[in-house]
């Protein structure tokens, strides 16, 4: 049964993480990314992964840091083009790792239908633009859509903000971003946290992300890096 | 009585030695299910079964009008009409509850997230067909809620049922004649005259309560998988 | 620009509304009803409503007020039939009000579609039911699914718990229920709050529903209806 | 200089004697904006806008990586590193201000809400077509982020961008040749040479910065269907 468990380690959190996983990776530029799981993630060495993230990376931290290592064979993303996107830049100029681009509102809502068990839907984005290839195209009440697919994660590594004991999830302001959608898209939810506080310290109306949806949480101390490109 | 617990059952059927009321019924099945089990117990005779969990046991109730970890009915003060279970009683919050707008209540539904739900029914049918929402008949007001939605979401559907009718035909058939709530979704059905484990090769008695498994299965206008291996 | 505006009564809250409008009412069951707007609009007197709600009104109050004013032609909802849903079922089975019978889930996520764009989906609910005749079914990776199509309605009547001057709202408890979703799918949301506030008093973090949602929001003196049925 | 406010120009040309800047532009823009306006500004140029909003002005600014009411940029102790815009850079909250997650933030701009956005383009076809997230380039990594999805779900799409080529040619074309972000999705296009309406029935000059509207219309590709009545 999915009851979330509240762990010790970032290392007992991403314990068994699979080689050839999907994981879902929370975070905007640097603001919700969890940063504490992926350098466990980088310790555990889990190889072959397909990563699924708004971005392909900021400076040499986080996400950065994992395809650096080497542990990634493709990336899913909206944006991976940045000023501090070198590590993702690199490999893909040497062909060493595969991208497939997404309109930002798709990846979103894609990861969303796989979390609430539609089979595919109709979205007016991109259509009549070269990311509409091999897409089936259908006009519905004179405004034409494309059908996309859900998108399903393995296991979703994302940063937000308090737990409670049960695993209930609130988030600080825009460090929200893809974490409660990706939550519930995976198979397995992993959890950085400030602080886990007991169950009935959250108001039950400001809860974000509900228990249900989170498998793992682990406390971290905070660390956010506040410029995109720091080194 | 079976141990608590979710591993299939395996070998003869447990037997209780009397028919079970409904409330009995309703106790057996609250200790069917295991701790921290995420759980929606649909409106009627299901409902009763949230009194048989003993407290602490870590089972979560989802209310499809929007809430995690629903607590037992609300007596006196306690009445809130701002908070109300799916049958529109007036119930109360435990510690680390959440709440959720029916759209995002429906998608933790539809999307596999509850571990088991349990349904009234008019008939169920041996390949795991629910029929629990019409009647069929022509004067009678035609109303789902969201018992399609459950019949599909749930990883477990059970259904609670007398085993009979009022006029003594069995509810569980070879193919039901009421309208269709949903197709092949019902995995156990708990009747009072004993339990039943509806899987891909059919149906198994896995308990009996005051009768014998052969007698029970004489009842039955359906062929049994397995045939009992004692009375 | 649809900036909110904060009115000083119901009745302008409602003004406007034309014969042969599609309403989303909010509530399920009684919590969450707008009483105070539904009122309004039985003054109003605007006819041949279509009304989108979960129930089809409880007791003599709210929604079942309006269906007895004559007001509605046609009821799109989940849960007619109800022990104190006396008016509808007078006037439906008079031949006098037409209903359209939707899976609670569908009706939400079919709301939230046309509050996001979404020009149609595969949903799994009601496969192989009477409700699926007319729909394409399709098959994706094994599973089957019927194609749903948004519902939008000209206005929506919901209650909330809180606004802020801006038009941001918080709900209680489970209260909350299809306002979130009916106020996204509809071109003009009229809002009945317990209270307004300045903006700036509700957390950013908290806020349920954006005020880029919300049209109108009127003040009122909190009047809830704790017992079903009650007259 | 045109008055603030959305109605179509009718009539002549108004015109500025001199070739503006991009941050004389944004001022421009900041001026057309309506009070009230929900308005996303693409990364870029567009983002200049927002420091020429006046205190008050009423305009509501929506982040698409989960924000509404989003502030001017933050400086010094304010940089919070969990509350940035869509290009990361660390910004504000102003009072009303409310957070949601990506799909929610998505659905907000692909269900229409957002009156405006403005962004930055690498082309503007004539029939409104968009072209401005990857240059086509081999060599060039595609990086989409929100782009589709803003070109498609705002009710007005303003384009910014200068009107030349830095080896001079008119970035407004008969048809885009690089890749499109969009379809027909433009309804007008601010240049530092000047402001052109994009319609169904093609391009109309709108205002002239430091040109003659003939000699403007001499420097593009296109066929204006309105001929300029002054000079």
């Amino acid at each position: 049964m999915s009851r979330a468990e509240i762990v010790g380690s970032t290392d007992a959190a991403v314990s068994g993480i699979e080689d050839g996983a999907t994981v879902l990776v929370g975070g905007f530029g640097l603001a919700g990314m969890p940063f504490d799981l992926i350098e466990a993630l980088i310790r555990q060495g889990a190889k072959d992964l397909t990563i699924v993230s708004n971005n392909a990376g900021n400076g040499d931290v986080g996400l950065a840091a994992l395809l650096a290592a080497g542990q990634v064979r493709k990336v899913l993303c909206s944006f991976p083009r940045q000023a501090d996107s070198w590590v993702f830049d690199g490999l893909y100029r040497a062909g060493r790792i595969e991208l497939e681009v997404v309109p930002q509102g798709n990846l979103a809502e894609r990861m969303r239908a796989a979390g609430a068990g539609i089979g595919a839907f109709y979205c007016p984005t991109a259509v009549g633009t070269p990311l509409a290839e091999g897409k089936e195209e259908r006009e519905i009440d004179g405004r034409k859509y494309l059908l996309e697919y859900p998108i399903k994660g393995d296991y979703a590594l994302i940063g937000a903000h308090r737990a409670d004991t049960l695993g209930n999830l609130t988030y600080r302001k825009t460090a929200r971003n893809f974490g409660p959608v990706m939550a519930t898209a995976a198979t397995t939810t992993i959890v950085q946290v400030d602080e886990v506080v007991e169950a009935g310290k959250l108001a039950p109306e400001a809860v974000v992300t509900p228990s249900i949806y989170v498998d793992r949480v682990v406390q971290v101390q905070t660390r956010r890096y506040t410029v995109q490109g720091a080194r | 009585m079976t141990a608590s617990g979710n591993p299939p059952h395996v070998g003869a059927p447990m037997s209780i030695d009397h028919r079970l009321s409904m409330d009995e019924l309703a106790a057996v099945i609250a200790r069917d299910i295991p701790a921290g089990a995420f759980v929606n117990l649909g409106i009627g005779q299901p409902t009763k079964i949230a009194d048989h969990l003993p407290i602490g046991s870590g089972v979560v109730l989802h209310t499809e009008n929007g809430m995690l970890n629903m607590g037992p009915k609300a007596e006196g003060d306690a009445v809130d009409p701002d908070l109300t279970n799916a049958g529109k009683v007036p119930v109360t919050e435990l510690p680390g509850s959440a709440y959720f707008h029916q759209a995002d209540s429906f998608a933790m539904m539809r999307g596999g997230h509850l571990d088991i739900c349990v349904l009234g029914a008019y008939q169920v049918a041996f390949n795991g067909d629910l029929a629990n929402w019409h009647t069929g008949r022509p004067d009678d007001v035609p109303a789902v809620g969201g018992a399609m939605d459950l019949a599909i979401g749930a990883k477990d559907v059970y259904v609670m049922m007398p085993l009979l009718t009022r006029s003594g035909e069995a509810k569980l058939v070879a193919r039901c004649t009421y309208p269709l709530t949903g197709v092949g979704c019902v995995s156990r059905v708990y009747t009072d005259h004993g339990v039943f484990d509806v899987g891909p090769e059919g149906i198994r008695i896995r308990e009996t309560y005051g009768v014998g498994a052969s007698e029970l299965a004489e009842r039955l206008d359906i062929a049994l998988c397995d045939a009992p291996l004692h009375d």
